[in-house]
């Protein structure tokens, strides 16, 4: 038993390390292709990839990780909204409504010095209300979330794209933005020197915290049960679902809204139309190759903000063109799916 | 009032056309069970593939150009959630962005970074006798491209085929049910790669009418999001065909309300009128009640 | 101010034609390195592509290393403004108004990089604005198209409402009103810069309203309102940003031009020249920056009366006396003083 | 390999057939023999393998090693489409029907060519037709989600037929019928062999099997340990061969004398309960149960009894009238999969689901790890650990930690829907000596069970339901077989 084990472990790791290697070397294959295909340098190319990531501290803790940040917040609101059953596509949306709350509370001033106490928490609710109304569709009409959060996100858009025109809009009435924040409403930075700020560790935290939750909490003990089933977790666990699902929706929503008010206050100090370019659609990759595992999402979060940050160092430094990028972005995706299946794929040979 | 009704239900039908093309081929995918976020990638290389083929043959082998595009991105979209058995929206997410981005990155290939205006033969407008004389809806329903007579085909034959045929049967059969479809002796394998072929060919179609039938030249943004719109028309349509078409109209309407609106001065900000067709079909939806026409299996994977 | 920058950018003119090698000594000794920001893809054959190609001419005239990267979002220009600076470039423009935050930020970390926005009035030690004075021929514009519309309506249609745009066609109505009190102008903006299809309809619905001349600023989806002229009988288009006269030749009336190229070169040797000076930069028609392009191809579609009234109009503003009408003149960003 | 007996008469041989899933060998050298014109018993446990030769005979699944013979022709079948033409036709214990469509559409699935038309009217026709010829009773039209177990049971023999299916298999036919279906159903299969076609039945009760069978075959461990003709043999001899030992089972219980506490403990008013369409499934019920005794629920399919028990087990608030129920009740619902566990849980997230709905704070794990533990030794769960995933665990085990979970912390009321449906033999005498250990502790038990013979044997009192009423009946097979068809 023991020599046989011992046998099929040695070939195991050839046939565990065979078909990664022929996914990467597909992916890194067909970028090589368009690279050489667009007359681009292709091993300046890499190295600027390289060193927009990861290659420097500044990379990483400013550009990398500021990335990251939103990402990693947003993944976490979707992770949670998927485990529990509910297919919440809209925290694009939730995310701009919590970036405007935010806003529009350190805008009017209060707080004074302590405006981040009263800013974030309104962003964490707008963007549960936000997502409230998909739920509440859902709840009294059972209205597929995926399509309603997905047309809230357009509603949010347009909504912010009015906001900074017309009562949020800065004083002069010209620019379509908001005022700059004063530095009472700015997130703190981390690491001096850095542009890395306090959002990040308020994700890491929330990670953290999120994975405590579904493991040690009745609380993520019931998302989980109405996640993994709901008519089990209704008939023995005698669980209210509909309520569970409206509570994972407003979750859900709070965090993604809390990633906005986190943008805006950590990053951009100000909001704009545009503010944000589709994390919430990323995010759902994020929250998918982290198997939903809050812990696990620090680290997609992590390679996401490096293949973002690495990805405009491309066009900086090597003068590979945005389009490419995101042909590079889809690729890396789906080679990881593809790895996904030869891995689960082995799983089941076994 | 009269002189504005036949503009505004022109208008109404030339936006309504793409979006119903890619709604319809959406309506097939998801009736197989497969919910395909990628529709965005494939109306915008259909419109790129429109582009290419109408540049050197004129705008009729142009369409055959685009359907081809649309249905080699779609089956790249199959490959990953039918073969390999991948999660739809996750890949669909990257096949969107496959299809913007790789779109973006042959244009500069092929007509370089600051290319001279393009401009490609188009499709004219082929009145059919009689029929475009009708007062209001004439013009918009019957003095059309050509190719949006295509739909008078098509949404007829796809509702004959999902009812009366035992390919229709077989693909609602397949989204209801995988296990009783394979039972029965069909492979929900391969009635989703049929559907997601057909897919592609309609999303590029959708881009194709773009190009060749409408604006007359390409830019990279030119889908602009109607892969999302189609998606969400699919959902007011119930899933039908017919349905789906009037939810194709029903956009193509708010949309043109939207342009007279502007048009007429009447002083709503624009951003309003531009969420009034997202916010129809989450008003319509809501009031569409509790039971749902979704097929039971729809974005299950495998 | 005012003046100062112009006769700085008079002296620049006046070495254009006296090559690269001139300059080149007085700079650092090495070659400058340039990069830029846009907001946009630059193939619209329009706002970026007009400044790519300016990028372009900073490196083949200039010998100039070149860099160029499409950002999305605010948090992203910030970001490669740093990048920038930390490489040790010496000019990075970021190509729009909404740029300037993030210059305004980023500016003082990285001394020895100069920031230029194009748009805005956002001026710093190292930082300067260029602010095209895009009313000037927008007002021509207007002018041309009441006295070319039978109808008498004419429609602008835009992309987002931005200010420049905004500005641009509050001088066209200007313009407009003041050959024809009676002329009504429509405005829409298409809600984005990539929606041809939609452009088209816009312009379609305008149509249907009586509008004859469209002025578009809609990048991208302008190319629909081309479109939408080519197809209608007896509408003519005003094209922006970039010389759009071979765009639909048969249909355009002439575009207004914003000369970005030689923008950038001017900026481009100021700096390497050591002569940079922080301010908002106006460039007029008095600079030939900005300028009224009739279409060649359609010569005879502007009454002559009107050219010459044109030209005179244009000569007034090339001499700089020409004064904007209070109320185009208050929708203009740049006429806000300098901060 | 092919075996000797396989001739011509030979309707269906299967030789030598193995097939394994994971690490988990389902079949290992299984054989089969039908003969033409007769009625085919396939016994064995849970995991025996039943259901997986089926399968492979059906082209559901391909197998390692074997050989399938038609008439004597060796076949490959790449779908269940070859498997079908060949006129092989299955119906599955989990039936494969679309539930949104009509039971003309199901039964026009996979037929004809890519692009023939089908036509629902005519197809009607042909159902009809079918219907009149088979005496199998359904409506056309009908869509499939919304017919009783029954019909959809008729359905799926009628599928197979209208394939002109030579030799029919069914799994477990009998498991979701009431008796009297039971019987009509026996009765049909008979002239349906009578007229020349063959039948295989999978089914665990032995008795009968061997009442209606011509021939036995019984699979072990995925291998065919007894192939024989039913009359040659005995019950004894093939609970032998199923179990691989000897057995008691099948001798009556002795029936104890009722001694009830007296008290009642779960009690229903006056309790009406509509569906979502608003018909009315229970109308305006009242009845009790007593510390210490078993209540059995008889009823034919949908005559209200389920409803009855989720109302008793507080699963189902009913829309009026009141039920008196005590602080706690453990309730075993009939579709274990959907409504009691989650398969790819460990048994101890599973022993928690059961607080799902009223904790609060943070889980103590350890202490649902040990209560799992207590409760997997109580019921003789087979489980290599507390940590074990639900869906390692063979069916009969899964509802014997159900059992263990629901009967944990004293309840004082417990109620069961079809406890033991799908079970072997050994599971199903565990189950029912769990019910009867906790009526002998003082709960009030109910049991609702489509299985007469287990009601009985399990019961101390009897209700029917009939149409939305309860009616208490005498203790006699006679008089609940009537009342559960409206004679009183």
């Amino acid at each position: 038993m023991t020599t046989r084990a011992a046998t099929t472990s040695t070939l195991f790791s050839w046939k565990r390390l065979l078909p990664p290697l022929l996914v990467s070397a597909v992916v890194v294959g067909v970028i090589v292709v368009v690279i050489v295909a667009g007359h681009h340098d292709i091993i300046e190319s890499f190295s600027a990839f390289g060193r927009g990531s990861f290659g420097s501290a500044y990379a990483f803790w400013s550009a990398t990780l500021v990335r990251a940040t939103p990402l990693t917040l947003l993944g976490l609101a979707v992770a949670l909204a998927f485990r529990s059953g509910v297919m919440n596509i809209g925290a694009e949306g939730q995310f701009l409504a919590g970036a405007s709350a935010a806003t529009a509370v350190v805008l009017t001033g209060v707080g004074g010095g302590m405006v981040l106490v009263i800013a974030l928490p309104a962003a964490v609710l707008a963007g549960a209300l936000w997502a409230a109304i998909a739920g509440w569709l859902k709840r009294e009409f059972g209205v597929l979330e995926v399509i309603s959060s997905l047309m809230l996100n357009f509603v949010a858009q347009y909504l912010v794209s009015y906001l900074v025109r017309g009562p949020l809009q800065e004083p002069t009435h010209v620019y379509p933005q908001t005022e700059t924040f004063g530095p009472a409403a700015q997130l703190p930075l981390l690491i001096s020197g850095q542009r890395l700020h306090l959002g990040y560790a308020i994700a890491v935290l929330l990670a953290l915290i999120l994975w405590w939750m579904f493991r040690a909490t009745a609380v993520g003990f019931r998302l989980r049960a109405v996640g993994a089933g709901a008519a089990a977790a209704a008939s023995a666990g005698q669980v209210m679902v509909p309520r569970v699902l409206f509570t994972a929706f407003l979750l859900s929503g709070a965090i993604a809204g809390l990633a906005g008010g986190v943008e805006v206050t950590g990053v951009t100090y100000a909001l704009y139309e545009g503010i944000s370019p589709g994390f919430g659609y990323t995010a759902i990759a994020v929250a998918l190759l982290a198997r939903l595992n809050p812990l696990a999402i620090i680290g997609t979060g992590i390679f996401f903000g490096a293949l973002e940050a690495g990805a405009a160092a491309m066009q900086r430094d090597a003068g590979v063109p945005f389009q490419f990028v995101a042909v590079v972005e889809a690729l890396v995706v789906l080679g990881v799916i593809a790895l996904d299946w030869t891995r689960e794929r082995g799983a089941t040979r076994r | 009032m009269t002189d504005a009704l036949a503009p505004f239900v022109e208008a109404t039908v030339r936006t309504a056309t793409p979006l119903a093309f890619a709604a319809l081929g959406e309506l097939v995918a998801e009736r197989s069970g497969v919910i395909n976020i990628g529709l965005e990638g494939t109306i915008i290389a259909g419109a790129f593939g429109g582009l290419v083929v109408a540049g050197t043959a004129g705008a009729g082998l142009g369409f055959v150009g685009a359907v081809a595009a649309g249905m080699l991105v779609a089956a790249i979209f199959a490959f990953f959630v039918v073969t390999l058995k991948a999660d739809h929206i996750i890949t669909g997410t990257a096949i969107s962005m496959l299809g913007v981005g790789s779109t973006g990155t042959l244009y500069r290939l092929y007509y370089g970074t600051t290319g001279a205006a393009l401009e490609t033969p188009t499709l004219a407008p082929f009145p059919i006798p009689i029929l475009h004389s009708i007062p209001w809806i004439g013009g918009a329903f019957f003095a059309q491209p050509p190719v949006m007579y295509l739909l008078y085909v098509i949404v007829p034959c796809l509702a004959w085929c999902m009812t009366r045929t035992s390919v229709g049967l077989a693909l609602r059969a397949v989204g209801e049910r995988p296990e009783a479809a394979r039972a029965a002796g069909i492979s929900p394998a391969r009635v989703r790669w049929v559907a997601l072929l057909f897919c592609g060919a309609m999303g590029g179609l959708s881009g194709g009418t773009l190009v060749l039938a409408q604006v007359g030249t390409f830019n990279e943004g030119i889908s602009a999001g109607r892969g999302f719109i189609a998606i969400a028309i699919v959902v007011l349509g119930r899933w039908s065909a017919v349905g789906v078409t009037g939810a194709a109209l029903l956009f193509g309407a708010a949309s043109a309300l939207q342009y007279l609106a502007q048009a007429m001065g009447w002083g709503i900000p624009y951003q309003f009128a531009l969420a009034l067709p997202y916010v129809l079909t989450l008003a319509a939806l809501a009031g569409a009640g509790k039971r749902s026409a979704a097929p039971a299996s729809l974005g299950v994977r495998g | 101010m005012l003046i100062n920058a112009v006769v700085l950018l008079g002296t620049a003119c006046g070495g254009a034609n006296g090559g690269a090698k001139d300059v080149k000594p007085v700079s650092t000794g090495s070659a400058i390195k340039v990069a830029l920001l846009t907001p946009g893809p630059i193939t619209d054959q329009s706002w970026n592509g007009g400044a790519y190609t300016g990028l372009l001419r900073i490196k083949d005239s200039l010998g100039a290393s070149v860099s160029h990267i499409q950002t999305k979002t605010p948090a992203e220009f910030e970001e490669n403004f740093r990048q920038y600076g930390a490489q040790g470039y010496t000019i990075v423009i970021g190509h729009g108004f909404e740029f300037q935050d993030a210059a305004k930020r980023v500016g003082p970390e990285f001394p020895k990089t100069v920031y230029i926005t194009t748009g805005g009035n956002s001026v710093g030690p190292n930082i300067a604005a260029l602010s095209f004075a895009f009313e000037e021929p927008s007002y021509l514009a207007g002018m041309v198209a009441a006295a070319v519309s039978k109808t008498g309506t004419v429609g602008c249609i835009g992309g987002t409402e931005l200010p420049p745009v905004k500005s641009s066609f509050a001088a066209f109505a200007a313009g407009a009103l003041a050959v024809n009190p009676k002329i009504k102008v429509v405005t829409a903006f298409i809600g984005n810069w990539d929606d041809a299809s939609a452009g088209k309809e816009q312009a379609l619905a305008q149509i249907g309203r009586g509008a004859d001349v469209i002025f578009q600023n809609a990048d991208a989806a302008g190319l629909g309102v081309f479109q939408a002229a080519k197809e209608g009988k007896g509408v003519w288009v005003v094209g922006s940003n970039a010389d759009q006269n071979n765009i639909a030749p048969a249909v355009t009336l002439g575009s207004v031009l914003i000369d970005v190229p030689h923008a950038f070169m001017v900026m481009a040797r100021e700096v390497q020249g050591g002569k940079f000076q922080p301010r908002v930069v106006r460039l007029d028609t008095k600079s030939d920056v900005v300028r009224w392009v009739p279409n060649p191809a359609t010569p005879n579609a502007i009454p002559a009366a009107m050219r010459a009234r044109v030209d005179s109009v244009q000569r007034l503003m090339q001499s700089g006396v020409f004064v904007m009408p209070p109320a185009a003149a208050a929708a203009t960003p740049s006429t806000g003083a300098a901060k | 390999m092919v075996s000797a007996r396989a001739d011509v008469s030979t309707a269906l041989s299967l030789c030598d057939m193995s097939k394994r899933f994971g690490t988990t060998q389902a079949l290992d050298g299984a054989s089969l023999d039908v003969r033409r014109g007769t009625l085919h018993a396939l016994l064995g446990e849970n995991g025996a393998g039943k259901t997986t030769l089926m399968r492979l005979a059906f082209g559901m699944d391909t197998p390692d090693t074997g050989t399938i013979l038609v008439n004597g022709k060796t076949c490959a079948w790449r779908t269940s489409a070859d498997a079908l033409r060949a006129g092989i036709g299955m119906v599955h214990q989990h039936f494969l029907l679309v539930p949104a469509m009509s039971v003309a559409e199901n039964i026009g699935l996979g037929r004809g060519g890519v692009f023939s038309g089908f036509d629902p009217t005519c197809t009607a026709a042909v159902v009809r037709d079918l219907v009149a010829a088979t005496g199998l009773a359904i409506d056309p039209e009908a869509r499939v989600g919304d017919l009783p177990v029954g019909a959809q049971q008729r359905l799926e023999i009628l599928k197979a037929l209208s394939h002109d299916a030579q030799v029919l298999i069914l799994d477990e036919p009998t498991a979701v019928l009431s008796p009297q279906e039971t019987q009509d159903l026996y009765a049909w299969l008979r002239r349906f062999v009578d007229s020349g076609r063959t039948v295989v039945l999978i089914t665990h009760k032995v008795r009968e099997a061997l009442q209606i069978a011509d021939d036995v075959t019984v699979l072990r461990r995925g291998r065919t340990v007894m192939q024989v003709a039913a009359h040659a043999t005995g019950e004894a001899e093939v609970l032998t061969a199923l179990l691989g030992e000897t057995t008691t089972h099948g001798a009556p219980h002795a029936r104890a004398p009722r001694r009830t506490t007296g008290k009642t403990v779960l009690a229903v008013n006056g309790v009406t309960v509509r569906d979502d369409r608003g018909t009315e499934r229970l109308k305006c019920v009242t009845t009790h149960v007593c510390g210490g005794e078993i209540l059995g629920v008889a009823g034919v399919e949908g005559a209200g009894q389920l409803e009855l028990l989720r109302v008793m087990a507080g699963r189902r608030i009913p829309d009026t009238g009141s039920a008196t129920r005590p602080a706690r009740v453990g309730f075993v619902p009939e579709d274990r999969h959907r409504d009691a566990v989650i398969g790819e849980w460990t048994l101890i997230e599973n022993f928690a689901l059961k607080d799902a709905g009223r904790a609060t704070g943070t889980m103590v794990w350890d202490d649902y790890r040990v209560r799992a533990e207590l409760g997997v030794r109580a019921q003789d769960v087979r489980a290599t650990s507390a940590h074990d995933r639900m869906d390692a665990l063979s069916g009969g085990n899964q509802q014997k930690f159900v059992l263990a979970r629901e009967l944990e912390g004293a309840p004082e009321a417990f109620v069961v829907e079809n406890p033991t449906r799908g079970l072997d033999v050994r599971a199903t005498e565990q189950v029912l000596d769990a019910l009867r250990a906790a009526r002998d502790a003082g709960v009030a038990v109910v049991i609702y069970s489509s299985d007469l013979d287990e009601l009985f044997s399990v019961s101390d009192r009897i209700v029917v339901c009939y149409d939305g009423t309860v009616h208490e009946v005498p203790f006699d097979r006679q008089a609940v077989g009537r009342a559960m068809v409206g004679l009183s």
